[in-house]
């Protein structure tokens, strides 16, 4: 059962999507990746709205002030294993907005950021590529034993 | 009837979903990444100036340049400041990285004039 | 087009009516009356004084009212007028101080700004002391 | 007794693609009085601009929006420019005109896909973004990036266009027009579509010129302005006619925005046809000096930039307007009195771009 479960998540990455103040030209490419063009549904990456059905969280664009908290709130309804993917150079660094005043140059000083995905706009296929890394990423950490998580949805498969 | 042209086309029409991974070939001329040819540079910082998110920095003393791919938006500003045609515009695109390295390119320095 | 005070004599914008601070809600009554769509303010720290152009439309031609407030006077809000401007309001408040009172919806310095960001990050800090 | 509660809709939301929240008042399931809060997405792009130097601002600007990158880096320079001593050669006014249009035609399918999918019609949503799709390959064959292309540049553009290029944008633009003839029929002759849209966030002329509304949302209401007619960039030498309804529903928004996919691929076709030889940029002179206030039609309206510069490399105010912003009010006006499950539709009808809004 614990190994169906693994596999489960191995194959089928769902992502929720937070647009943590960017331009929206990744949040499109992130979208874009949905559509029948670059069907990333075809690799089992599902787009969903509830944070807690989600397995890897894509984040785009710089974080400010106000939406340090909702990503935060949102990265903690997730449950363990988890990614987090920061996608564009927004989300890396700041990227060309690092003069502004209301900008926290990066996510990862909020989140652990597990993959980042650099370009302005990512293209598509970087953007799966790096959903598909994060979920390698998932999948080690499920399988370690002495981790924080413990694969708590999985014990309660077995229980039942 | 109408139905049954779309089932039809939809039939035997291409699926217009592309490949992956890497099935098409990068067009001409597209924005990909920065590259350095560190042959020909002087070192002159124009690039570095030009930079609007300034992820190029270029130490004129200890002829380095740094550049953090992160912070690059890929405007190609840089290619258009560099008079010796030592910045390139690489068309594939930037693959993504698990680790956050604080310089991902580093310009070897090159050898003295002396020692020419 | 007389120089701002505290700025160098520049080149202004056409189509640009200079009024007093107190007749302000007057003249955007009348442009209210004539039926203009109202664009935006547009505010610019001047040092001693605040520049607060409103912009009207009127048929893809532009009109433009500048003010020159003083940084401690008071602006009546004209979002009874126009409703429109309650958002570029609070933005103006919010982001340089300017004192705009009597908006139709408040929301006391929070429209875009958290309590943790230093506050009106636009004003250009030059006051004295 | 009916209850009345306060419902936060928003900034992460199943069915709502932008970060905004509105607090919705209800009494039962009827919206009694909304209140937007943003600054989900704010960056003070508006004062970066104050520290970097008037060229890179292109770049800055460019990124205050994606979907239509272009229109803002296009607005900026049209202000630069009329402070510097710059002309324009004509062929970049016409190379703008193009890449201007196509960006406005992708937004355009774009927010038609999100649009079918805030009632529910997800086949519809795939249709338009595979459509969508066709043009984003054009940005990436003519200008060399998918989303912010950067081609604009003060005196002019950064690229050329081939000829080439230019027959594969026209022949990409009947392969456009044939799967548009298609998928927008059902969208505005579906019977369940037009039950879901006709009606709903009714918005009257009177109204629409009151609460400031801009671009889709105010023609939609039956007022002829198209900032394109002021005659920027070429368009001066172009014909067309702004694309008017009346009825000011959600209905009719959709529609205007339908009827524009065919309008720019119309504008793109004479901007080829008419395409003069010749230089693409000119070399800008000095440093600009002075105020000035520039508009330009973007996808969802129109946007403003007024510059200050005072003969310096920095300048010392600008200020970006953009039309979601002025389509805000607008939407706390249509929403009271409607059904709890009509506001996203009514919120996406005006097109939300919370990141165009806060900047």
């Amino acid at each position: 059962m614990f190994n169906f479960v693994h596999k489960c998540r191995k194959k089928s990455p769902w992502i929720v999507h937070f647009d943590a103040g960017a331009c929206n030209g990744c949040d499109i490419e992130v979208l874009a990746c949905l559509t029948p063009v670059y069907d990333v549904e075809r690799f089992g990456i599902i787009n969903v709205g509830n944070p807690k059905h989600a397995d890897v969280l894509v984040v785009t664009g710089t974080c400010n002030r106000r939406n340090a908290r909702v990503l935060r709130n949102l990265y903690e309804q997730m449950p363990e294993p988890r990614a987090v993917v920061a996608v564009g150079a927004c989300a890396l660094s700041g990227g060309i907005f690092h003069e502004c005043y209301n900008v926290l140059k990066g996510v990862d000083g909020i989140l652990p950021v597990d993959v980042y995905v650099p370009g302005c706009a990512p293209r598509p296929e970087a953007i799966a590529e790096g959903v598909l890394m994060a979920m390698e990423r998932v999948e080690q950490r499920s399988r370690e034993p002495h981790s924080q998580m413990q694969a708590e949805p999985a014990e309660r498969e077995e229980r039942r | 009837m109408r139905m049954l042209r779309n089932v039809m086309r939809n039939l035997f029409s291409r699926p217009s979903t592309r490949l992956e991974p890497q099935r098409r070939a990068p067009i001409p001329g597209v924005r990909g990444t920065v590259a350095f040819e560190t042959a020909d540079c002087v070192y002159c910082g124009a690039c570095g100036l030009r930079c609007p998110a300034k992820a190029i920095e270029v130490d004129r003393p200890a002829r380095t340049i740094s550049f953090d791919l992160f912070k690059c938006v890929g405007c190609a500003c840089c290619v258009e400041a560099c008079k010796k045609g030592c910045v390139q515009m690489r068309e594939a695109y930037a693959h993504p990285s698990y680790q956050k390295p604080d310089i991902l390119f580093q310009g070897a320095p090159v050898l003295k004039r002396e020692e020419k | 087009m007389s120089a701002p005070p505290g700025g160098a004599a520049l080149p202004d914008i056409e189509a640009c009516e200079e009024i007093e601070l107190s007749a302000l809600r007057a003249a955007v009554q009348r442009c209210r009356d004539q039926r203009l769509r109202f664009i935006t303010i547009t505010c610019m720290d001047m040092g001693e004084t605040f520049a607060l152009y409103y912009h009207f439309d009127e048929k893809l031609k532009m009109r433009h009212l500048l003010v020159h407030a003083p940084r401690a006077a008071e602006v009546a809000s004209i979002s009874d007028i126009y409703f429109a401007a309650f958002l570029v309001e609070n933005e103006v408040r919010e982001l340089f101080g300017v004192n705009i009172t009597g908006m139709a919806i408040d929301y006391h310095g929070h429209l875009l700004l958290t309590e943790d960001n230093e506050p009106t990050p636009m004003a250009k800090v030059r006051m004295e002391g | 007794m009916a209850l009345k509660t306060v419902i936060p809709f928003g900034p992460q939301h199943p069915v709502l693609p932008e970060p905004i929240q509105l607090k919705l008042v209800m009494k039962d399931e009827v919206v009694q009085e909304a209140i937007p809060h943003i600054g989900y997405v704010h960056r003070g792009i508006e004062k970066a601009a104050e520290k970097m130097d008037y060229v890179q601002n292109v770049f800055l600007v460019e990124r205050i929006c994606g979907i239509c990158s272009f229109l803002h880096a296009l607005c900026y320079c049209e202000a630069i420019e009329k402070l510097l001593p710059c002309e324009v050669p004509p062929r970049a006014r016409y190379l703008r005109v193009i890449w201007g249009e196509l960006h406005r035609l992708q937004s355009q399918h774009l927010w038609l896909g999100l649009f079918a999918d805030a009632f529910g019609y997800e086949s519809l949503f795939m249709e338009f973004w595979r459509n969508r799709e066709r043009v984003m390959d054009l940005f990436e064959k003519t200008a060399g990036s998918r989303i912010i292309i950067s081609t604009c540049c003060i005196g002019g553009v950064r690229r050329d266009i081939s000829d080439e290029h230019l027959e594969e944008i026209l022949q990409t633009l009947k392969e456009v027009e044939r799967a548009l003839d298609h998928s927008i029929p059902a969208l505005l002759e579906d019977y369940t579509v037009r039950k879901r849209i006709v009606g709903k966030g009714v918005l009257t002329a009177e109204k629409a010129v009151e609460l400031g509304a801009v671009g889709p949302v105010l023609r939609a209401s039956g007022i002829a302005e198209d900032t394109r007619m002021t005659g920027y960039a070429a368009y001066d030498e172009l014909d067309f006619k702004p694309v008017v309804e009346t009825a000011g529903d959600c209905y009719a928004r959709a529609k205007v925005r339908a009827l524009e996919c065919y309008q720019g691929i119309e504008l793109i076709r004479q901007a080829i046809q008419r395409l003069p030889d010749g230089e693409i940029a000119a070399r800008p002179r000095g440093r600009p000096n002075g105020r000035v206030v520039t508009r330009v039609e973007q996808p969802r309206g129109e946007l403003l930039y007024m510059v200050a510069a005072n003969g310096s490399q920095k300048l010392e105010r600008m200020r970006v307007r953009t039309p979601t912003f002025a389509n805000v009010p607008p939407l706390v006006a249509m929403l009271p009195g409607c059904e709890f499950a009509d506001v996203p539709v009514i919120t996406l009808s005006i097109d939300p771009c919370i990141s165009c809004t806060e900047r």
